[in-house]
């Protein structure tokens, strides 16, 4: 019962800090609740036994890409800037089309009939996880994990093209 | 049996002529043109006088004249059954027709060289006489009703360009304009004609139409409509294309204004030629009018006999010389159009086909010949008032002496031809309708009075004067006058009962004095009563007219009957369908086009809120854009 | 696992290999050799390009993740074809000084969102799909994003990433539930468990939501405009048909194969999303100025009309499809062409602007007419082909009102294909574009695709080549 | 393990979850916490293809590695969002999403 | 080489010559050479064609050639020609002919002028030839294509916006068209076995009857939108008005031909069927037109939209006959398409040649014409008389074979609109002799007109070439009539179901 005791306690904090995260008027704020939210989804994968994930929940996201997006939040606003706020209308009517979404889902999920395959499970272990990494047969993850690299190349060389101060611009005008 | 493929030459002559002048003509001296026209013509006459000589009195086989088809070529195919031919078929009407075409015509070739000396477009004139011969001699030769048509629309356009010769008149356009599409609408009827007879029949060909045991007489269908057989119809309808071109009331309107064309045509074709058309068609199918269908000729008589009063009345009080004649034209048509309603079928019960023809035979004559005279009065005068007249006969002594000639011809006094011929036509209606009889008793004394109003008009009453004074027609003119004049006084000889009769065969003539003394008395009074009033400027004609201002009112603007049409054509046809459907079409049809286009852009501006530039706006159509799907398949479908 | 395994997947290893290539190169080069790159890069694509056409393997790799088959080769060549094309007619763009510190950085991230394309194409489940997905896509906002100092092109940038984002968010959710509903990521697998429960078919609608984005179909196709017009052109040509011509592949096969246990249901719902698609572009399209939005909706328009092929649901359709996408391409980047050549040369893209251009520019106008007639699906040109046999396509599936919706619509899009026309040959203009001759290599990028344009619809072997690949993949 | 929670928990939170950031992206109008509200997504899918995995599937790691190319695609995303808005606020002086609307209609 | 291919390959050889011309005069010199060949070939085919017949080539179709296009769909270029479609190439031919001299002075941008007018020659032609429904309606898209820049460019008037209705207008009929003849194809195969595009395979078999109901309306107001249909019409006016000269004649002499050939064609040959159930709705909407054409042209002032009114009326008086689906109505109405052709394009010829002149077209600014430029007068006339149905003029035979044909049926129903079609001629009348009045008759109404000059050499061959072909047909129908006649037999068989016996 422990176990449940602390699903509980997680999903309510996820559910709670996520209203938070999407309606706080403070960017910062916004930013730390969402961290959150994220380290908490790491303890439901605690929970379920997805250590290794878990882990890269906690590496990539909450260290990652939270800090990317404070440090973002940092160059771009002042701490204390509060945000502004949607007017009502735009807010009403996506309250009511995320509650017609949330209650369609909902329905839809409580008519399936899940069933559980009666298979044993398989081991999740870092090293298992590694081996699947580099296997290449059927349930093997070598193709993935190469290729989430070119992406991660792209990525990397996309946000630079974007984000890097032009000098050329301004040698061509001191030229001229 | 003789050949007489040749006679399909008499058209193709003019036919070559008109296309030789019309393409080269401008580039000739005026006379050559109309000296090759007249040479054609004269070329024509001389084989239809060999094909008159030859067939009437060239012997024949059997009892009666045969009706010989000389030549036929297929046209144009329509359906299994029906084909189009052309051709030429002689019997007696055809020859008789051909004769009178081409003499009336080579006279007013004649006439016109003189007359015409000077015009501008000299060879045009030469031109478009020569294909009015040509349509008019095909007319009269068709083998088949759809030949007939054929021509038919071919005169009608030929009258057209003749009565618009001078363009540059506006009247005169109006005119040609006026024939040509009363005639068309006259000729729809025709054309509906044709097409039901034809379709019930299964044959355009004369011969086996009039045949007695052909389609037409032995199945006439049965009653169709209002009681009245198919057959009946449209022969009804057929007259309805003879009465157009032969200007029966009500279809009369085109007749007067096309007096503006040249005098020469007006001889022609308003007189002699074109108009007759409709007396020919009704002539042509005579046997099948008479048996199959007598209630379509009983509608021939009555249009005849009123169109006759009616133009007579008319012509009592209109000024213009050529008008009155164009009136007196009209009334002798109803005169011939009458003898064909009344008239029988086969022997003596044949008269009146025979009256009409003979009729046709010598008013074609007579009404040439008061046309060239007029044409000579107008020659001489510059003017075709009657107001602007008197006198003349010092100035013009051969015009005076042949239009004398042609007034008592007209009026019906022995032994000039028109007596003859309208004497048969009155036995004719006597024996078959006396309402109809006493009808024509009336008009051959108005007739004389008119026409002589006319002559004194002209030749006597006031003594005018004269910017230059008149002088007599060249000799070129003056010929044909005389030719005609002596044609008026004795075609009446001619023995027509033994040549033109309504089955061929001929038939004993007895003159019915009972009926022509009085119509000889008649015309007489008109006569007398004419000389009285207009001999010498009296006041007797003003009285008159005042104590019947109605009637002389009435009479003067035609019956109004101009003004009853051009409220229906200015009126109703411009003004009430034409426009509104040229408004409905601009508005309503292409507006609706419009419209739809107008409509898209206009739903295209009020979508473009969609795209309002905001990435949220863009997310929440997309969020709710699935959801939407999502609740629609999941939970509709 | 051979060496010769590799050879299945050359077009993806070829480019990859390419792609860090040209960053090697690139690194050696001093700053004003930089645009040597481009020649190099575009003889290696050519290279690559031939390679691509050369017979290869097919087979199932990494345990039916990677699944190569002729018909995916011959998509991956089409999109090859059209990158080439590309590739030559941006040089001019390249060249100008805003670029020209970052030349071989848009080829790299040009080729690499390719890459993820042939993944996405060749993908074996839903992993590799999403992969290839987001590889096509996320260094796309880059590109779009590419011109720094224009706030447009930095506004097209965001709103690409934000809306793929959510999109792929959206798609993501609905992957999960297809795969918690069938246990499975592998296509074959999930085609054989799938059935029509409430949550499967949320599922895939919103999967389906997911897709349509990337090919713009209306209601999902908001941000098409704005990201077409900010970005820089040859980047909206990209977009506009190598991107969307993958996408519709993909989805083609995937309806075809993964979904036709509901096939009814994604029928309706495509049939009317095509009516939506095809009439909103169009009535949107009517009224723009500017080429590149212009266009953008065009390609909306054009969408529309795809999925009455994907609607023919046989061997037809899938022909069609790819069929067209070829056209397509040719006949859009026909039209691109003319509009980037006239950009980098005047800077000028309201329609406007073209007021004339016959009189001064005769070739480029020409071109531009042919595309338009070309989109417009007017004969001889190929269009009319590509056209016909989508209509053909879903009236086999009986479709006829569908069918007539669309050619209505056709007519519609003639309306504003033929301003494009009246604007360079009707409208008289005071200050015309003047004269100006583009470079070899976007002359060359041009006159491909005359060719193309005329090519394609006479020779008929090209659509049979396709029909016959197709048979394979269409297994119901 | 996981106790006597059921399935269908987890599935509501990750439901709830993604609607959350749904309408953080609705309605939030600054352009980072609007990719805030997209991390929410993401992360939301990722608890649906881990309990899946875990409740009904555990003979493979499918939705473990799933969620793991997730989290790798999400950091991508997140650096080249992050560039562009940058580059945003560089042009706009803002990072207000309503103030990104240049282009329209 | 098949003779037919170079009725499409001679044009586009011509417009491959055209641009590598270097002026004006070269151009229209190579233009008028390439035309003139087709002329030429024209006349070769109809002697071919008839030699073919009096050998006792009794086929349907003649000089067949047939190759595999797209062999997934069956799709072929199968041409072949029977005594109709030689009919319409030889009208093509001509008014193409008389188009290139009608257009000689062409001087803005001749060389795309002169390309884009012999493109849509090579559509018609190509169209005309076709037996493959999807080559038909690929020649058929691209004749009316050109259409736009032709108006547009070279036009007059709101040029842009005449242009732009007719393009949209048509192409929505084109729309119409391809459900049509998808269906067609999708139902060629009724018993199983290949679907088939070829017209003569199709027209063996029986399409559904539900598929006939369905397809029928979609391919005969598709066609009908280009033949003038009413409600359909309204392109018509304000495309013809705003055209140049050539254009106008092309399209309303031949384009409008397509429509009428077309429905009855590829409509009521393929789905007789749905044809008779339907006919009757049709038959009103152009009996409707006929009249209403008419009527509506009385009122107008500018001489082409008095002409496109006309148009509206003959051509509605077409597919009034093609509707009457018996022999003698659809050799009338194959023989008004030509006719109609023929003497349009000499108004729309004369009326260019007359506004290029007094620069106005309206009837009311004109007067006296006849005067100053007679030539060009004599031709109006004559045109106008063709027009109203005189005989020893083509109108005059198409008219009645038509009348004739329709009063085949005996009902009510048919008697009552062919007579209401029939009284067209005297409103035909009516408006023409009204433009031949004001126009050439009458005192002259602006005194610059009197320095006119009449028409020039190649205005007058243009003209020439017209008058001759129209009297020609007039004066001697019945080649032309039997050349029609015999390939109507199948066709009439197909109709009505009954064997066919010749008729002559």
């Amino acid at each position: 019962m422990n176990s449940d005791l602390m699903f509980f306690i997680l999903a309510g904090v996820i559910l709670v800090f996520s209203v938070l995260t999407v309606t706080t008027r403070r960017i910062l704020r916004a930013a730390v609740y969402l961290l959150f939210v994220l380290i908490s989804t790491a303890g439901l994968y605690f929970m379920l036994n997805y250590n290794f994930l878990a882990a890269v929940q906690l590496t990539v996201y909450a260290g990652g890409i939270v800090v990317l997006i404070i440090f973002s939040i940092l160059l771009t606003s002042h701490i204390s800037e509060r945000a502004v706020v949607a007017n009502w209308k735009q807010s009403l009517l996506s309250a009511l089309a995320i509650v017609a979404g949330a209650t369609l889902t909902l329905i839809s999920v409580f008519r399936f009939s899940f069933t559980a395959s009666p298979e044993p499970a398989a081991p999740s272990g870092v090293k298992d996880i590694g081996a699947a990494l580099i296997s290449y047969g059927e349930n093997g993850y070598a193709l993935p994990f190469e290729v989430v690299s070119i992406l991660l190349l792209a990525a990397m060389i996309g946000a630079i093209i974007v984000a890097r101060k032009e000098k050329i611009k301004v040698d061509e005008k001191d030229l001229k | 049996m003789t050949d007489y493929s040749y006679t399909i030459l008499i058209p193709l002559v003019p036919l070559a002529v008109f296309l030789f002048i019309g393409l080269t003509g401008h580039k000739m001296k005026p006379i050559v043109s109309g000296l090759i026209g007249t040479a054609g013509l004269a070329f024509g006459a001389i084989l239809a006088y060999i094909t008159a000589i030859s067939y009437f009195w060239g012997g024949h086989e059997g009892a009666g004249y045969a009706s010989i088809k000389a030549f036929e070529i297929p046209w144009l195919h329509v359906t299994k059954n029906l084909t189009i031919s052309l051709g030429s078929l002689i019997d007696p009407i055809s020859v008789m027709m051909l004769v009178v075409i081409t003499t009336v015509s080579l006279m007013v070739h004649i006439y016109s060289l003189g007359y015409m000396k000077g015009e501008k477009g000299f060879h045009r004139f030469f031109a478009f006489l020569s294909l009015f011969s040509f349509s008019m001699l095909g007319l009269v030769l068709a083998t088949n009703i759809f030949q007939m048509y054929i021509f038919w629309e071919l005169v009608g356009v030929s009258s057209f360009l003749l009565i618009g010769f001078y363009y540059e008149k506006p009247s005169a356009v109006a005119a040609s304009k006026k024939a040509f599409i009363v005639t068309r609408f006259a000729d729809l009827g025709f054309l509906i004609g044709i097409l039901m007879l034809s379709f019930n029949t299964q044959t355009f060909d004369f011969q086996t139409l009039v045949s007695q045991t052909g389609p037409a007489i032995s199945q006439p269908g049965g009653a169709a409509f209002m009681g009245l057989s198919v057959l009946t119809w449209s022969l009804i309808f057929i007259f309805m294309g003879g009465a157009g071109k032969s200007a029966m009331f009500p279809l009369h309107i085109w007749l007067p204004d096309a007096m503006e064309g040249p005098t020469p045509v007006s001889a022609l074709i308003h007189a002699a030629t074109m108009v007759v058309a409709g007396v020919y068609l009704v002539a042509r199918l005579f046997p099948v009018y008479a048996l199959g269908a007598p209630d379509a000729l009983t509608v021939v008589a009555w249009v005849g006999g009123i169109s006759s009063l009616f133009a007579a009345v008319i012509a009592c009080t209109q000024t213009d010389i050529k008008r009155v004649l164009a009136y007196s034209t009209m009334s002798q048509i109803g005169y011939m159009m009458l003898a064909l309603g009344v008239s029988g079928y086969g022997g003596h019960d044949g008269l009146g086909f025979m009256a009409a023809n003979f009729h046709l035979f010598t008013h074609a004559m007579f009404k040439a010949l008061l046309f060239l005279g007029a044409g000579a009065v107008i020659h001489a005068v510059h003017n075709n008032d009657m107001s602007g007249m008197g006198g003349l006969r010092k100035y013009l002594p051969w015009t005076h002496a042949t239009f004398l000639i042609a007034c008592i011809t007209i009026a019906g006094i022995p032994p000039l031809s028109g007596f003859f011929s309208k004497d048969e036509i009155l036995v004719a209606a006597f024996h078959h309708n006396p309402v109809l009889f006493y009808i024509e008793y009336a008009v051959a004394g108005l007739t004389a009075f008119y026409m002589f109003r006319l002559y004194y008009s002209i030749f006597w009453g006031k003594e005018t004067h004269y910017h230059h004074t008149p002088h007599e027609a060249p000799l070129v003119m003056i010929i044909p006058l005389l030719i005609l004049a002596f044609g008026s006084i004795f075609a009446g000889f001619l023995p027509f009962e033994e040549l033109v009769t309504s089955d061929g065969l001929p038939f004993e003539l007895h003159t019915e004095w009972a009926i022509a003394i009085p119509s000889v008395l008649i015309a007489l009074v008109g006569i007398t009563v004419a000389t009285i009033m207009y001999r010498k400027v009296t006041a007797i004609p003003d009285k008159i007219a005042g104590s019947v201002s109605h009637l002389y009112k009435w009479s003067y603007h035609k019956f109004y009957m101009d003004e009853v049409y051009l409220f229906v054509t200015k009126k109703i046809i411009f003004r009430f369908i034409s426009r509104p459907i040229a408004w409905f079409d601009r508005h309503v049809v292409d507006g609706t086009m419009n419209g739809i286009a107008g409509v898209t852009q206009f739903a295209s501006f009020n979508i473009r809120n969609l795209q309002s530039g905001k990435v949220q706006q863009y997310a929440y159509v997309f969020i709710t854009g699935a959801l939407v799907l999502v609740f629609i398949f999941v939970f509709l479908w | 696992m051979s060496i010769y395994d590799f050879l299945t997947m050359r077009h993806e290893l070829l480019l990859t290999l390419i792609a860090i290539l040209v960053l090697i190169i690139d690194l050696n080069l001093k700053p004003s050799q930089k645009h040597y790159i481009i020649p190099i890069v575009q003889v290696l694509f050519l290279l690559h390009v031939v390679i691509g056409f050369l017979p290869g393997n097919e087979g199932v790799m990494f345990g039916g993740m990677y699944r190569s088959s002729a018909l995916t080769i011959i998509m991956k060549n089409i999109l090859n074809v059209g990158v080439l094309i590309i590739l030559f007619q941006s040089v001019t763009w390249l060249k100008s000084p805003d670029n020209r510190e970052k030349i071989s950085e848009y080829f790299i991230l040009l080729f690499s969102t390719l890459i993820g394309m042939y993944f996405m194409i060749s993908s074996g489940d839903f992993l590799m799909f999403y992969l290839g997905l987001e590889i096509a896509t996320i260094p796309m906002a880059a590109l779009a994003a590419y011109t720094h100092h224009q706030t447009r092109s930095a506004e097209a940038g965001i709103k690409l990433i934000l809306s793929s984002a959510l999109s792929s968010g959206v798609l993501l959710f609905g992957l999960s539930f297809i795969y918690g509903t069938t246990g499975s990521l592998y296509f074959d697998q999930v085609a054989e468990v799938y059935s029509n429960s409430s949550l499967q078919i949320l599922a895939f609608i919103f999967f389906f939501a997911g897709m349509a984005f990337k090919i713009s179909l209306v209601p999902f196709h908001l941000w098409t405009a704005d990201v077409y017009e900010g970005a820089p052109v040859n980047v909206t040509s990209y977009l506009s048909v190598i991107s969307k011509g993958a996408a519709s592949f993909i989805l083609i096969i995937i309806l075809f194969t993964v979904f036709h246990s509901i096939a009814y249901l994604w029928k309706d719902m495509i049939y009317l999303i095509a009516i939506l698609t095809m009439t909103v572009g169009n009535l949107f399209a009517m009224r723009q100025k500017n080429m590149k939005r212009f266009l953008a909706f065009s390609s909306i328009a054009q969408a529309g009309f795809i999925l009455l092929g994907i609607l023919g649901g046989n061997v037809t359709g899938m022909t069609s499809v790819i069929y067209f996408v070829l056209v397509y391409i040719f006949s859009n980047l026909g039209a691109f062409g003319v509009v980037s050549a006239i950009l980098a040369v005047t800077g000028k893209e309201s329609m406007d602007d073209y007021d004339g251009l016959y009189a001064t520019n005769p070739k480029l106008s020409l071109l531009m007419t042919l595309s338009m007639f070309s989109l417009a699906g007017i004969p001889p040109v190929a269009g009319f082909f590509g056209k016909f046999f989508l209509f053909t396509a879903a009236a086999s599936a009986g479709y006829y009102w569908l069918v007539l919706i669309a050619v209505l619509n056709a007519t519609i899009s003639l309306y504003y294909y033929l301003l494009v026309v009246k604007a360079m040959f009707i409208n008289k203009n005071e200050t015309p574009i003047a004269y100006f001759k583009s470079d070899l290599p976007t002359r060359i990028g041009l006159l491909a695709c005359v060719l193309g344009i005329f090519v394609l619809g006479f020779w008929s072997q090209i659509y049979e080549i396709i029909s016959s690949l197709s048979f394979g993949i269409v297994n119901f | 393990m996981t106790g006597t929670i059921p399935l269908q928990f987890f599935l509501v939170i990750s439901t709830l979850m993604f609607f959350i950031g749904v309408f953080g992206f609705l309605t939030r109008r600054n352009l980072i916490t609007m990719l805030m509200s997209i991390e929410l997504i993401l992360n939301s899918v990722n608890i649906n293809f881990v309990a899946f995995n875990k409740y009904l599937f555990p003979q493979h790691l499918s939705g473990h590695f799933f969620s793991l190319i997730i989290i790798a695609v999400a950091a991508a995303e997140a650096a080249v969002a992050i560039a562009i808005i940058i580059n945003i606020y560089r042009n706009f002086k803002s990072i207000d999403v309503d103030k990104v609307d240049e282009m329209k209609y | 080489m098949n003779i037919l291919s170079l009725f499409v390959l001679v044009p586009v050889l011509t417009i491959v010559a055209i641009v590598f011309t270097k002026n004006m005069k070269q151009t229209r010199l190579v233009s008028a050479i390439g035309m003139g060949i087709q002329l030429v070939l024209a006349a070769v085919l109809i002697f071919m064609y008839l030699s073919e017949r009096n050998a006792g080539n009794t086929a349907t179709m003649l000089f067949m050639y047939d190759a595999v296009w797209f062999p997934t769909l069956n799709i072929h270029y199968t041409i072949g020609v029977d005594g109709i479609s030689v009919a319409m190439i030889g009208l093509t031919a001509i008014v193409v002919f008389a188009g290139v001299f009608a257009s000689w002075m062409v001087e803005y941008l001749s060389r795309e002028f002169f390309i884009s007018l012999i493109l849509l020659s090579s559509g018609v032609f190509g169209f005309f030839i076709s037996l493959d429904l999807f080559t038909m309606f690929l020649f058929y898209e691209i004749a009316v294509i050109p259409m736009y820049l032709l108006i547009g460019i070279w036009g007059s008037g709101p040029k842009e916006y005449s242009a732009m209705k007719l393009t949209l207008m048509l192409m929505a009929g084109s729309a119409l068209i391809m459900v049509g003849l998808l269906g067609i194809y999708f139902n060629s195969a009724p018993d199983g076995g290949p679907l088939n595009w070829n017209l003569m395979d199709i027209s063996k078999i029986t399409i559904p009857i539900e598929m006939q109901r369905f397809l029928f309306p979609f391919t005969f107001i598709g066609f009908g939108i280009l033949g003038a249909l009413f409600p359909f019409h309204t392109w018509s006016p304000d495309g013809h008005a705003s055209a140049p000269t050539a254009v106008s004649m092309l399209h309303a002499g031949v384009l409008m031909k397509l429509g009428g050939y077309g429905a009855f064609r590829v409509a009521i040959f393929l789905m007789p069927e749905a044809a008779h159930e339907q006919a009757w709705i049709f038959i009103i909407l152009t009996a409707i037109s006929v009249v209403y054409g008419a009527f509506g042209a009385i009122w107008q002032k500018d001489l082409k939209y008095i002409n496109a009114y006309s148009s509206v009326s003959h051509c509605g008086l077409v597919l009034f006959a093609v509707l009457m689906m018996n022999e003698t109505a659809l050799n009338g109405a194959i023989i008004q398409m030509i006719s109609h052709g023929l003497m349009t394009a000499l108004f729309f010829a004369l009326i260019g040649m007359i506004y290029g002149r007094t620069h106005t077209r309206m009837v009311n600014e004109m007067g006296g014409l006849m005067k100053i430029i007679p030539f060009l007068g004599v031709a109006w006339v004559i045109g106008g008389l063709a027009s109203l149905g005189l005989p020893g003029l083509s109108g005059f035979v198409a008219e009645m074979t038509v009348f004739i044909g329709a009063f085949q049926h005996t009902d009510v129903f048919h008697r009552v609109v062919t007579i209401l079609a029939a009284s067209s001629i005297v409103v035909t009348a009516v408006y023409i002799l009204r433009v031949v009045g004001m126009l050439l008759f009458g005192p002259i109404k602006n005194e610059h007109f009197l320095h006119l000059e009449d028409a020039k050499w190649y205005e007058r061959f243009s003209t020439i070439t017209l008058i001759v072909s129209i009297a020609a047909i007039g004066l001697a129908p019945l080649w032309l009539s039997d050349m029609i006649g015999f390939s109507l037999g199948p066709i009439v068989q197909k109709l009505t179901g009954l064997p066919f016996a010749s008729l002559f």
